[in-house]
């Protein structure tokens, strides 16, 4: 086929929350830049349904495959299918588990960018004084990403256990009225929770609703400020650094993502072979370097069109 | 082969224990928590249960009145956020005195539709339901584009403000109990459903409208939707692609845990009431005791179990105490 | 008095898939008439009067009241127009209240225009209501917890409640003992005399007789015969039903010369509120009666013979065995059949077909292999003899669903299930429920054959004249106890009555 | 989408009356499920020709064979008017049960060599447990079906989560599975995937056991009414017990299928399927009130649904077009199946 008319397909999990969204909007946008065609499939976090999708994707000799996945080894079976059909496939944030199927993964580096939002937390309150409580809102326990950003907070405050003492952690599930119930009944239990931090962006409207009720809802600087890390780096995160209710975000960064899913895309097609696994190293945000960062960060692109729109 | 030996008083004592075996039984669940956190029993943090089972709670309620015809409505999520969609979407400026009740009517308008499918075309509700939930999350997600969707200032304030010192979902979860614990026991409308639910063929029979209150029922569903829908997005601020998804299983089993039959004519709106608030009683309970969030379903579906288990053997029991007798013994 | 007829039908058609059971039926009534409506099973009573409450579209006739045409749309228009029906199969909702059920169409309101339910004036409406039909329960009273006769009483009651002027009663004595049976024709005199019009439906021919000014006959769906009481006799009522004749209300029945084995003996059975000191031995072909007023705990009896409900102490022998843990499986291990008295709760699966209510008691009897693989041939060919046997008025058994029957044919299929699993131990609690007189006799025949065969049979019933023309013994129940026992040779009528009413416990207390 | 059993009494008369026309008879029968699948298809062949090629056939045929042995067992249980509700977490817990013992990854390497008929021995034993434990408490302690399953559902669901983070490193899941098992999800044999074989068994068996034994006649007569079969002498608890292990046999032999094809040992495994497969059977005519339903139907319940799926993800559309879509394929499906309905009835 000539090179303007591929077919690409964009699989995707789920659209919860705002980074999947503008995820697959700028590749839309993208895609189209190329000429590219887009054809897509949502799975709902369920991997069988997934691999018929791919299967789909198969039949439709389309010319690459991006693919989000729930689970790392589900996905394999999936992957030498492609590979059978002569079909390149990306893995779009999350990397498959190791095998001998060929593919190449796009991800942001989730432990490590985890581990300095809640480093540089951890300076800013030392620098403060004071014993933390602290609160982490876990994704789906069944979602690696998940796994791997709550490791990142545990590596960073089980080494500061002098200062901060975890006294709550919320299983969301990914899922909004779990957080908003899970997080109003841990302030409960603890009134004095000052040291909070989600595994996504998406739950911060809960977070601020739930921290108004119980009159928590402070900027950096005024008294009774929560210390508030999140992480993605969307939208809402890059307004409420603006706004300072926000102290850090660790961001995946999107665009590059995306450019580095389609560039290897681009790559496989030339006969190159890519590296199977593709960090996109992110960075951490703060309201002290918003203005120097912010044009890297997707959120800050999607707040600007809306504040046009 | 043995009859429970209960004679006289004792045997009285012992109907109001079975009676009440619910309410004990959810007294020791906060006994048990309070033992464990301190900040548990408190008056707070039951105003937090409250308010977190409303939602439920009130979708819970409309589908009792399904159940009570042997009826089911798997589309309530849908619909829940179809409303959130179109408020957020399109009715972000006008004043909350109009725009909720226009989305409640959305909500009514969404339950006649299933209603028309279910009564004029005979559909089975369960196909109906589950197409509609299909259909409307589809059109919903064809307005929002999948994105986040967010409300006024004026709904969000709504969702943590409280009158009279009692927050506001507090409210919407009383009223909307209270109107239909008074329409299932008080009215004409509300015996013809046990009726219904009961044989469709007698109470057609005995001349009563079996379509009309189908109807009804369904639309009764749907504006509890709408309303639990109003609430739960007033607390949770936003609207993502997932709002509502697969609340019917909580609402059902809410519903179903509060002893009203899937099979129709038995139960109310004071059970499903009661099980909403047991589930949220221990998701809060757990999250107080800062338990491992794996063990979160384990100890739920567990507390969950031992409560049906109560009340089915209650009920057995119940039954047997209270069996009328053909001979007056003489003790 | 001759008033004039103020309701007319004339005409009435009404087919079900494809096949016509009513074939131009038409009758006229005056005020304060008693019309007598009566058939073999399946004739078409219930269709027609179906069409006249509304519940059934007619395919075509006509029906007037007061001059004006008469269509019902539905129940609710012919209540409203003054028709009340009290329907063959009881239409009660077993979880509502006594009161409930009467007022379900239309509570009284608190106040005007607001829907709240009075309460109060539902209690003593209902009280008063229930007092006419002699019924002595409190009004909030689930209904699941009345007995059949108990529940026909409220149906009754209900009706009386809605202030009609045309009031069908689709027998309505068949779970009812003489007693109430006598009250239930006082009420329709007072009724008769209020000038209401009445449609009386009943297999009982004697007492369409002793009640109805005229009498209307159908067979097949045609109306086969009309007149007014003087020019009417039973005989003549069965010729016309049947189209034959039938000398004998009973078959012959020869006791037996020499009695067998027990196949079924009690010894102080009690069961705390229910049973006391129950003790009476069955032998091998003999019938032996049960009678009592309603609530006398025959039926309570019969489903602890079964092992349906418990009991707390008692010996009990099928067959010569002592069956320690009574269930129903295991007493039909032991040959025994239970007739249930409700057929549509515990008898019969309304949504299957004929032919699957006959099989399910024998089913493990017909399964081969290992694995219970049905013979369908076998079972096929003994469902269909059975079938004759009881001589069932449908087409092909094997499609026909049972809730499409009529109720004496629902009631032929639950006694050809039992037959189908050949029992030695027969209890019947009110068999022939509805059935017409030839099949009442058909039936007979049948207990008749199951005795000389050398089964026993344990036969409950309301009517005197059933139990003294079909048993060997009669034992009269009252309040839970054996009262009295008659031999054939000592049955009266009178003294069957008179040991049922007994009271001992009331009195005494 | 009912249909009363080929005992309609429409069908007495049938011969009665004149000779419908073939499309009206197939509408009338049974079959209309198949009829609007073959309905589907043939407008997706339109849109997307390539759903017609013989690997496309093969995928959804392979597809559906786990879902239609969960759902054959879902159908034992709604034929008694019970329902299972965790037939998901049934599928889940079998699975990380069953890969573990098979993976040194994580799992229990003690069995490295040791033949994978321990781990398919795992997943039939999870399966028939929570089926059993079930069924106990339905018919020992009297509790309502749907509850039952419901608290079984939350809790081995969890367990399943539970179970895998605590044996795996990355708390996701089991993978690294023995080639001779994955060769149970994924291979044929000359071209008939093994999958197909092993639920042609399952359907044939579950289809004669209905329709055929003591047995089968039975748990009808349980669902059409409970009290008159008990006073019948069917042993209606212990029938109601077999009916849920059943259930629970069939979620375990699905999950060896679903397991094999993804390789791996997951325990959010079919935790979004329940709709899929009480609403196949649904679909295909079995009533969620008891006493109706047959292997076929639900059969064509499932080739439907998954027909109609696949359709959707040829088309590779929106979300939002997805969801309208399948909603309104099956409202149609269920409006032409309630006039066909009332098309009998009337005669
Ligand atoms: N809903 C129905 N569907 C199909 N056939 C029906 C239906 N109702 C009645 N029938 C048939 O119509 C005929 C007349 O029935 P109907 O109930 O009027 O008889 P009946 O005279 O009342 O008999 P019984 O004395 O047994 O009550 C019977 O053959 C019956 O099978
Ligand atoms: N299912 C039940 N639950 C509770 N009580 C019942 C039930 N069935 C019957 N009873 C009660 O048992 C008593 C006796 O029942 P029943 O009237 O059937 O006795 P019987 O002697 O068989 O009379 P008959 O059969 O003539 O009506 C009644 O007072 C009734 O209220
Ligand atoms: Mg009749
Ligand atoms: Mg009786």
């Amino acid at each position: 086929k000539a090179e303007g008319s591929k077919t690409v397909a964009l699989l995707f999990d789920s659209l919860v929350s705002p980074f999947w969204v503008s995820g697959i909007e700028i590749m839309r946008e993208k895609a189209k830049a190329k000429g590219w065609t887009t054809l897509e499939n949502i799975s709902n976090f369920d991997d069988n349904k997934q691999f018929e999708q791919v299967k789909a994707m198969i039949s439709r000799k389309v010319d690459g495959i991006l693919i989000i996945q729930t689970d790392a080894k589900a996905v394999i079976p999936a992957i030498r299918a492609a590979n059978a059909a002569n079909i390149p496939m990306v893995h779009f944030n999350r990397p498959p588990a190791k095998s001998d199927a060929y593919s190449v993964a796009i991800q942001a580096d989730n432990r490590k960018i985890m581990q300095d939002t809640v480093g540089f937390m951890v300076a800013k309150a030392k620098k403060q004084g004071g014993k933390y409580k602290a609160c982490i809102l876990i994704g789906d326990l069944g979602d690696v990403n998940a796994i791997q950003r709550r490791d990142g907070f545990f590596d960073v405050v089980n080494a500061n256990k002098d200062i901060i003492d975890v006294v709550a952690r919320v299983s969301t599930e990914w899922n909004a009225d779990k957080a908003f119930a899970g997080l109003t009944n841990a302030i409960q239990a603890n009134p004095d929770i000052n040291f909070l931090v989600t595994s996504s962006d998406f739950l911060h409207p809960q977070i601020e609703q739930v921290l108004k009720s119980a009159n928590k809802w402070h900027k950096t600087g005024e008294a009774g400020h929560v210390l508030f890390g999140g992480f993605d780096g969307d939208e809402g995160a890059y307004a409420r650094l603006q706004d300072g209710y926000l102290d850090a975000c660790g961001v995946q960064n999107l665009f590059l993502e995306v450019d580095m899913a389609f560039g290897a895309f681009e790559d496989l097609w030339a006969g190159k072979k890519p590296e199977k696994l593709l960090l996109d190293p992110g960075f951490v945000i703060t309201q002290e370097d918003l203005m120097a960062k912010r044009d890297q960060m997707w959120g800050y692109t999607v707040w600007k069109k809306m504040q046009k729109g | 082969m043995s009859a429970v030996s209960a004679g006289g008083g004792n045997r009285s004592t012992t109907l109001f224990v079975l009676r009440n075996a619910p309410v004990l039984l959810f007294i020791v669940l906060l006994a048990c928590f309070g033992l464990m956190s301190d900040r548990f029993l408190t008056v707070t943090n039951f105003v937090n249960i409250v308010i977190q089972a409303a939602h439920i709670g009130i979708i819970a309620i409309g589908m009792t009145f399904v159940l009570l015809i042997g009826g089911i409505d798997l589309s309530i999520g849908a619909n829940m956020y179809i409303v959130a969609a179109v408020l957020g979407l399109f009715l972000k400026d006008l004043p909350l005195a109009i725009s909720f009740p226009l989305v409640t009517l959305i909500g009514l308008a969404f339950g006649a539709v299933n209603a028309w499918f279910i009564t004029r075309l005979r559909v089975a509700a369960f196909i109906t339901t589950l197409s509609t939930l299909f259909i409307g999350r589809g059109i919903a997600l064809y307005f929002s584009g999948n994105k986040m969707v967010g409300f006024s200032p004026e709904v969000l304030a709504l969702g943590r403000a409280s009158y009279f010192g009692v927050p506001s979902a507090i409210w919407g979860f009383a009223i909307v109990f209270i109107a239909a614990y008074v329409t299932l026991s008080q009215t004409t409308f509300g015996r013809q459903i046990y009726a219904v639910g009961a044989d469709p063929d007698a109470a057609g029979k005995a001349g009563i409208d079996v379509r009309r209150i189908v109807f009804s029922v369904y639309c009764i569903a749907g504006v509890c939707a709408a309303i639990g829908g109003l609430i739960s997005l007033s607390q949770v601020a936003v609207a993502s692609s997932t709002f509502g998804f697969q609340k019917e299983f909580p609402v059902i089993a809410a519903t179903v845990l509060g002893g009203t039959s899937l099979f129709g004519g038995r139960g109310g709106v004071l059970g499903t009431v009661f099980g909403a608030v047991l589930i949220q009683t221990v998701e809060n309970g757990l999250v107080m005791t800062n338990a491992d969030p794996y063990l979160y379903p384990l100890v739920i579906s567990i507390i969950i179990f031992i409560a049906v288990f109560i009340d089915s053997s209650r009920n057995s029991i119940l039954e047997r105490l209270e069996r009328r007798q053909i001979r007056v013994e003489r003790v | 008095m001759t008033a004039a007829p103020f309701f007319e039908a004339s005409g009435l058609c009404k087919s079900f898939f494809g096949v016509q059971v009513l074939h131009g039926m038409g009758f006229t009534l005056r005020p304060g008439q008693v019309l007598g409506l009566v058939g073999e099973n399946g004739s078409g009573k219930s269709t027609t009067m179906n069409i006249l409450g509304g519940v059934l579209p007619m395919d075509a006739g006509r029906m007037t009241l007061d001059g004006a045409d008469y269509h019902p749309r539905g129940p609710r228009e012919a209540e409203a127009r003054g028709i009340a029906f009290i329907h063959q199969e009881l239409n009660l909702f077993r979880n509502l209240s006594v009161a409930e059920n009467l007022f379900i169409t239309g509570f009284p309101k608190r106040i005007k225009g607001l829907p709240f339910i009075d309460r109060g004036r539902v209690a003593a409406r209902t009280q008063e209501l229930l007092k006419a039909v002699d019924l002595d329960i409190a009004p909030n009273t689930p209904v699941s917890r009345l007995s059949q006769g108990e529940r026909q009483l409220v149906e009754i009651a209900k009706a009386l409640g809605a202030n009609a002027r045309i009031m069908i009663f689709d027998e309505p004595t068949t779970s009812l003992t003489t007693r109430e049976t006598d009250r239930l024709f006082d009420i329709i005199g007072r009724l008769q005399r209020q000038g209401i019009a009445i449609i009386y439906i009943s297999h009982i021919l004697g007492d369409v007789m002793r009640l109805c000014d005229d009498i209307v006959v159908l067979r097949d769906g045609h109306k086969v015969g009309q007149a007014a009481r003087a020019d009417m006799t039973i005989e003549k009522m069965i010729t016309l039903m049947v189209g034959r004749t039938i000398d004998q209300m009973f078959p012959p029945r020869e006791p037996p010369v020499t009695l067998g084995a027990p196949v079924l003996e009690v010894r102080g059975l009690n069961q705390r509120g229910m049973v006391k000191d129950i003790g009476f031995t069955l032998r091998a072909g003999e019938v032996l009666g049960i009678s009592g007023l309603m609530g006398a705990g025959r039926s309570e009896l019969a489903r602890i013979l079964f092992g349906m409900d418990p009991h707390e102490s008692g010996d009990i022998r099928i067959g010569g065995t002592q069956v320690r843990e009574l269930s129903p499986a295991a007493c039909m291990d032991h040959g025994m059949a239970f007739l249930t008295e409700d057929r549509r709760a515990e008898g019969l699966m309304m949504e299957a077909s004929i032919a699957d209510n006959i099989a399910l008691a024998s089913l493990p009897k017909f399964g081969r292999s290992w694995a219970g693989f049905i013979e369908r041939t076998r079972l096929g060919d003994e469902v269909q003899r059975i079938s004759g046997a009881v001589r069932i008025n449908a087409r092909d058994i094997q499609r026909t669903l049972v809730k499409n029957l009529s109720g004496g044919n629902q009631q032929k299929a639950v006694i050809g299930k039992w037959l189908l699993h050949e029992p030695r131990v027969f209890i019947l609690d009110e068999p022939t429920r509805g059935i017409d007189v030839g099949a009442k006799y058909e039936v007979y025949k049948i207990i008749n054959q199951l005795a000389a065969d050398g089964a026993g049979v344990l036969f409950i019933s309301s009517e005197i004249e059933e139990l003294t023309g079909m048993c060997d013994r009669i034992m009269v129940m009252a309040q839970g106890e054996i009262r009295a026992e008659f031999p054939r040779a000592g049955f009266d009528r009178e003294a069957i009555l008179r040991a049922a009413m007994w009271h001992g416990m009331k009195e005494t207390a | 989408m009912s249909s009363t059993q080929s005992i309609t009494p429409g069908s007495a008369a049938e011969a009665t009356r004149p000779q419908r026309s073939f499309a009206v008879r197939l509408l009338m029968s049974e079959y209309l499920v198949l009829v609007l699948t073959a309905i589907y298809f043939l407008v997706m062949w339109a849109l997307v020709p390539s759903i017609a090629t013989a690997d496309t056939l093969l995928d959804i045929l392979a597809a559906m064979m786990p879902l239609l042995v969960v759902a054959i067992g879902q159908t034992f249980v709604l034929i008694v008017a019970g329902i299972d509700l965790a037939a998901p977490s049934i599928l889940a817990a079998a699975s990380v049960a069953g890969a573990s013992m098979m993976t040194g990854e994580g799992g229990f390497a003690l069995f490295t060599g040791v033949p994978i008929g321990v781990g398919i021995l795992a997943f039939v034993g999870v399966g028939l447990l929570i089926g059993l434990l079930n069924g106990v408490c339905v018919t020992r302690l009297g509790m309502p079906p749907f509850i039952v399953t419901l608290t079984t559902m939350m809790f081995f669901s969890g367990f399943a989560l539970f179970y895998t983070s605590a044996l795996t490193d990355d708390g996701s899941s089991f993978g690294d599975l023995p080639s001779a098992f994955v060769a149970i999800g994924q291979g044929t044999w000359h071209g008939v995937p093994y999958s197909l074989a092993l639920a042609g068994a399952v359907m044939l068996v579950a289809h004669l056991t209905l329709s055929r034994t003591v047995f089968g006649s039975w748990l009808y007569a349980i669902g059409r009414n409970p009290r008159a079969a008990a006073i019948s002498g069917v042993p209606v608890r212990r029938a109601v017990l077999w009916a849920f292990v059943i259930s629970g046999l069939c979620g375990g032999i699905a999950s060896i299928i679903y397991t094999g094809r993804l390789e791996t040992g997951t325990p959010v495994l079919g935790q979004r399927i329940l709709l899929d497969i009480v609403g196949s059977a649904v679909i295909g005519g079995v009533s969620l009130f008891g006493g109706k339903g047959r292997v076929t139907w639900t059969l064509y319940g499932v080739l439907f649904l998954s027909v109609v799926d696949k359709g959707l993800q040829l088309l590779g559309l929106d979300l939002a077009s997805v969801f309208a879509i399948k909603g309104l394929v099956i409202l149609s499906a269920a409006v032409l199946d309630a006039v066909r309905h009332r098309l009998t009835l009337r005669g």
